[in-house]
């Protein structure tokens, strides 16, 4: 495979990061609001969080990006191409990461957050200061496993027209007849972008390495 | 709102396609979106005065991206079926899409189409170029094991890596496949099965009829005038004829 | 409102499900004073502890802060109805609590665990809250550990950096619920110290602990909680001196049964 | 846009048959996964050292890479070198992989979990490590870890999915067939949904159940 | 057998990275008797216990449990050898273990947690193991509470849970690491006594204690450890009677401090 090729996945790989990093950050805000609203004692709010969830998880990405970019249209809403893809690829994410934090919240000790009620937090910078960090910090493989697993499935986004690292490699394989090759390289490139994750992943648990709870 | 007025008053027809089906639209090894397509509708650009602006998207973005108004017309061609006319109208047919065999070069024991009987031929899933294979092994003393994959380009794979010995698609696309890797695959002579033909999608509904009539009259003119033909040569290698327009498909 | 006691305790219930485990408790916490509680496990120190801390909600009774009801007080027809949200909060920021588990937030250092408060509550600059935070831990003796994180921290490190963290919000009750019992006696005695220039300040504090001898040197005030019924109250020469409650003389029997007396 | 309900009703018995193959293809694969994983996370937790970082790499790798990319050089490149699966076992064995990656880090998150002092009051009264596993560290650690292994179960289904480019007559395959055959494509894309959904929401139910029967007692990382 | 001590603990060494716990530590435990482990913190008093209980393999060293080496044995050659999993076992199956933090299982209730080991170990029928569970969790007064989950104990009886777990198991040999550290004087009082009872019946006792006057009056034998080495042993009159030992000294000074002496 020539060296032309291999920069063209190199230069489609560009948007493949750029893609995953702005939707999975607004993904986590999402998230932690979803998850909070699916704890919440309210019964509507947490009716709400629980169908958001039972959507965005249920239904394929691909089905969720045709709906916002081909069916909001219809309805008057002209959605362009990248920001259908990082809605998608965002409210997407934010329901897998609701799960994994909700899990994460069953284990902060009770003790911690009668501490910040104690010292007068409100329940909002008790969830923002004291829980959520601590759900992170309990939760942090999974929630990079997921940052990972969407990264893979940005190559979806390619249906909204955005001609990301996957949809590049099938654009090549098709033209060129050599898909293992560019299948190969694609995948290495994958590789390499996670790898760079799962590094900046350890770190972040090493920097939240306050030893056990 | 007549769409070629609109297209006309915007002075850009915006055209979807997808980027995976060469010679028709591929990228090229620079990375540029190349093929007859992008050749035809330069010259239709030119017939209606118009720029021509690509959106492109995997095949199945396509159809919905022209159902909900991204793109005015679909320039990946279709292979053009009475099925298919009910829900959308054609162009004018800008190459035939017989089917033909492609094999592994050096395949001795596949020297015409009828060599396949009772070995595995590859072919897209539901395809027109699938019915036309299973017809035909209809006709051999032994059927052929059909398989069937998401693309042609999954069935190419597979004859490369021996899982088949023989891929069911287009004459122009196996035809160009096999120039392109001529130490990997061989095209088998002749076609087989009845002649059909591919041609642009476009939305039935009246307020695009001018558009589609626009389109076609100018495809009709460049295949008058051998525009037509001269690309044809240049991507297939071959010119075909094809007629004024399809009315009643082959099946 | 100078006359009313810093915490008073009106008939107060507190039921978990079918078990009653605070059986109408009449209690008044002088200002300025220790009052220390002594029980045997179960009798419900803790749970009367978190009710007045508001970490519990009482089934029934009242209590007041500085003469203001906390939670709940008494309506016009003379049912017991609840308090806005607000009016708790303001009555509660008057109370500091520290626990047994010490319950210091593990992502943040000891210098965050003592101004995370002062910024996310009072609105304090953050260089600001460091500053007073760090004259905080000094007072414990921990001006060295600042940058440290609770898991680099012994249990009495801990709790002292626990102890900062209510007082750096100025409270004017401190309660604690057996701030030693998960100390060994070296590290205690470290803990009990700083609790002990905490009374000379004049602090109003409620101890529930399980060291008699603190109570009876320290506490102006000994209460005897048992079965979720206050059973004695007073000086510690009135509960500890003879002739004494027989309950509480079998409760010390078996402190005494220890052999402390043998060695001391 | 329009939807032909007829077209959907003709071809019922090819979408439920493409159901019962994509259902076995998800049960096998993650039920597969999930024992390769917990037995690579044993492995890795409980094993000696070396062990731990010999897997670390393919665990990585396979986790780095798309399953498209892994099942395509499984598949197709397999028979370069000699390994000619055919296409339901190679699409079984890839996503067996590919989940046990996954199952391996959440069951290692839900180890490491564990305070260590749980673990040794069961050496002290003589459980066995087995017996240990079984009765003190599974049973702990699931309400920590079940919201991530119902996440990713679901992952599974949906990644089944790709194993349309290897031509297994799964859901996705037979009903964008259909939307290719006919050009319904408005059709399909909803029927996918609505099946897709409906299994989803079926693990997740499965999920909460357990939550609940599980949830009699808070877990405590203390 | 009956002549060898209950514990012997030859040369051992304990070394965690470059830092040395226990740095050749000699001890006997006499059978049927209370020894207390005593020392300041750090000195090493867990570790011991631990290696003991098999735990933390020790670095260098032996130990005899009844006679039979547990874990290491000097082979033909008079090298240090690995004994087989089998043999470890079945020595270790003679010593419990209560531990500082209670260790409680939370996904089962007190009653699942003494009888887990009877039926999972032992192989009793559940009905047989949860009536013999429910006898052991009456006897340290919890017969009320076999249905409830850890987290809805408090600390004292959570700990007193643990402790039935181990004694349901019947051990030869009792460890205890600080076992009333979380309880109050009159819990502490019934569990000492039930550790009398023990030490009666033949029981076996090595106590990790902050308890200076439990060890003074229960201990046969006192041992006090410094800084990983031991420093002082014998009966409670030599080690505690005048003169002391100056470290002895110094280590009970803490205690005084504490005020205990102003009371008793
Ligand atoms: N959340 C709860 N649900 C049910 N029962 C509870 C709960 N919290 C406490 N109890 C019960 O209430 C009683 C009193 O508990 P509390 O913790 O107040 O006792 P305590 O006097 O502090 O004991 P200790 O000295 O052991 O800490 C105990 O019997 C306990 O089991
Ligand atoms: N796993 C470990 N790794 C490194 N150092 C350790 C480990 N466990 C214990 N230590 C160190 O060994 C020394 C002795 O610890 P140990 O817990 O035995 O003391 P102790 O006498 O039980 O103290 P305490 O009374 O505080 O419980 C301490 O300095 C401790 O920091
Ligand atoms: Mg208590
Ligand atoms: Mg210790
Ligand atoms: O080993 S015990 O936890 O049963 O003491």
């Amino acid at each position: 495979m020539s060296w032309k090729l291999f920069w063209l996945l190199v230069e489609a790989a560009r948007l493949t990061v750029l893609y995953s990093a702005i939707s999975i950050s607004i993904g986590f805000v999402i998230s932690a609001a979803i998850c909070s609203a699916v704890m919440s004692s309210n019964r509507s709010l947490s009716l709400i969080g629980r169908l958001y969830i039972s959507f965005f998880r249920g239904t394929p990405l691909l089905v969720q990006l045709l709906l916002i970019y081909y069916l909001l249209p219809s309805i008057g809403l002209d959605v362009p191409s990248d920001v259908a893809a990082i809605a998608g690829m965002a409210f997407c994410t934010s329901s897998y990461q609701a799960e994994i934090l909700r899990g994460g919240f069953a284990g902060v000790p009770k003790g911690m957050v009668e501490a910040a009620d104690i010292c007068g937090f409100s329940r909002y910078d008790t969830f923002r200061r004291i829980r959520l960090p601590i759900a992170v910090k309990l939760t942090m493989p999974a929630l990079i496993s997921e940052a990972i697993m969407m990264l893979k499935s940005s190559s979806l986004v390619s249906v909204v027209g955005v001609i990301e690292l996957t949809r590049m490699a099938q654009n090549l394989a098709a033209s060129t007849y050599k898909p293992l090759q560019i299948y190969t390289a694609a995948g290495a490139i994958y590789l390499a972008i996670n790898i760079v994750v799962a590094i900046f992943g350890s770190r972040l648990e090493k920097r939240m390495s306050w030893g056990r709870l | 709102e007549d769409i070629l007025a609109k297209v006309k008053a915007d002075g850009v027809l915006k055209v979807g396609t997808e980027t995976a089906f060469a010679p028709f639209d591929f990228i090229n090894d620079s990375g540029e979106h190349v093929g007859l397509n992008v050749d035809v509708f330069a010259e239709i650009g030119k017939e209606l005065g118009v720029k021509i602006e690509w959106v492109t998207l995997p095949w199945d973005g396509v159809l919905p991206g022209l159902e909900s108004g991204k793109f005015d017309m679909v320039a990946g061609p279709a292979t053009i079926t009475n099925a298919r006319m009910e829900r959308y109208r054609f162009s004018s047919p800008v190459a035939e899409a017989t089917v033909a065999l492609l094999k592994k070069a050096g395949d001795d024991s596949i020297m015409k189409p009828e060599d396949v009987a009772g070995k595995a031929v590859g072919s897209g899933k539901a395809t027109a170029q699938l019915a036309q294979l299973e017809e035909f092994s209809k006709t051999l003393p032994t059927p052929v094991d059909a398989q069937e994959f998401v693309s042609f380009n999954e069935a190419y794979a597979a004859l490369a890596s021996g899982r088949v010995v023989a891929v069911a698609n287009s004459y122009p696309n196996i035809a160009y496949v096999a120039q392109q890797q001529s130490d990997t695959f061989a095209l088998v002579e002749p076609p087989f099965g009845v002649k059909t033909y591919f041609g642009f999608p476009g939305r039935k509904d009246a307020e695009y009829a001018s558009l589609m009539d626009a389109v076609d009259e100018a495809l009709l003119k460049m295949k008058s005038d051998g525009r037509m033909a001269e690309m044809q040569k240049k991507w297939f290698g071959v010119a075909f004829d094809t007629p004024e327009k399809i009315t009643e498909a082959a099946f | 409102m100078s006359s009313s006691p810093a915490i008073k305790v009106d008939s107060l219930v507190k039921r978990f499900g079918d078990t009653t485990v605070l059986n109408g408790i009449d209690l008044e916490v002088p200002r300025g004073e220790v009052t220390c509680l002594i029980g045997p496990s179960g009798s419900g120190k803790s749970t009367l502890l978190r009710c007045i801390a508001f970490l519990e909600e009482a089934s029934d009774g009242f209590i007041e802060i500085d003469g203001e009801p906390l939670g709940f007080a008494l309506g016009p027809s003379g049912e017991r109805m609840r308090l806005p949200a607000g009016a708790i909060r303001s009555v509660r920021s008057r109370i500091g609590m520290v626990f047994q588990q010490f319950n210091l937030w593990p992502h943040m250092t000891a210098l965050g665990n003592v101004s995370e408060a002062l910024v996310t509550v009072r609105g304090m600059k953050r260089k600001q809250a460091e500053e007073r935070a760090m004259a905080e831990l000094e007072k414990v003796g921990l001006g060295q550990r600042a940058s440290h994180y609770p898991s680099e921290l012994s249990g009495g490190q801990q709790q002292r950096v626990a102890i900062a963290r209510s007082l750096a919000l100025e409270p004017r009750i401190m309660l604690f619920d057996e701030p030693t019992s998960s100390l060994d006696p070296e590290l205690t005695g470290e803990v009990l110290n700083v609790m002990r220039d905490l009374a000379k300040t004049g602090m109003t504090m409620l101890v529930v602990t399980h060291e008699i001898g603190f109570a009876a040197s320290v506490g102006a005030k000994i209460v005897f909680l048992d079965h979720g019924k206050l059973l004695v109250e007073g000086g510690p020469q009135e509960v500890f001196g003879k002739p004494r409650h027989p309950r509480i003389e079998q409760f010390l029997d078996t402190y005494l049964d220890r052999g402390a007396a043998t060695l001391l | 846009m329009s939807f032909n309900v007829d077209l959907v009703v003709s071809f019922l018995p090819t979408i439920l048959s493409a159901l019962g193959v994509t259902f076995l293809l998800w049960v096998a694969g993650s039920g597969l996964g999930l024992i390769v994983g917990f037995l690579v996370a044993v492995a890795r937790r409980y094993g000696p050292r070396p062990v731990n970082y010999l897997l670390m790499l393919p665990v990585e790798v396979i986790r780095g890479t798309p399953s498209l990319v892994q099942i395509f050089l499984l598949y197709y490149g397999g028979p370069y070198i000699g390994l000619s699966l055919d296409k339901v076992t190679a699409g079984i064995v890839a996503l067996t992989i590919y989940g046990a990656a996954y199952y391996s880090e959440l069951w290692r998150t839900g180890f490491e979990a564990i305070p260590k002092g749980h673990v040794e009051a069961a050496d002290c009264v003589g459980l066995s490590k087995t017996q240990t596993m079984r009765r003190i560290i599974l049973p702990e650690m699931t309400m920590l870890i079940l919201p991530s292994m119902v996440n990713m179960t679901i992952l599974m289904l949906k990644e089944t999915a790709i194993l349309s480019i290897i031509s297994v007559p799964e859901l996705t395959l037979a009903v964008s067939a259909i939307g290719t055959q006919y050009y319904a494509f408005v059709e399909s894309f909803t029927i996918l949904a609505l099946l897709y959904w409906a299994l989803v929401e079926a693990c997740s139910a499965a999920g909460r159940y357990a939550e609940a029967r599980l949830s009699k007692y808070r877990f405590s990382a203390s």
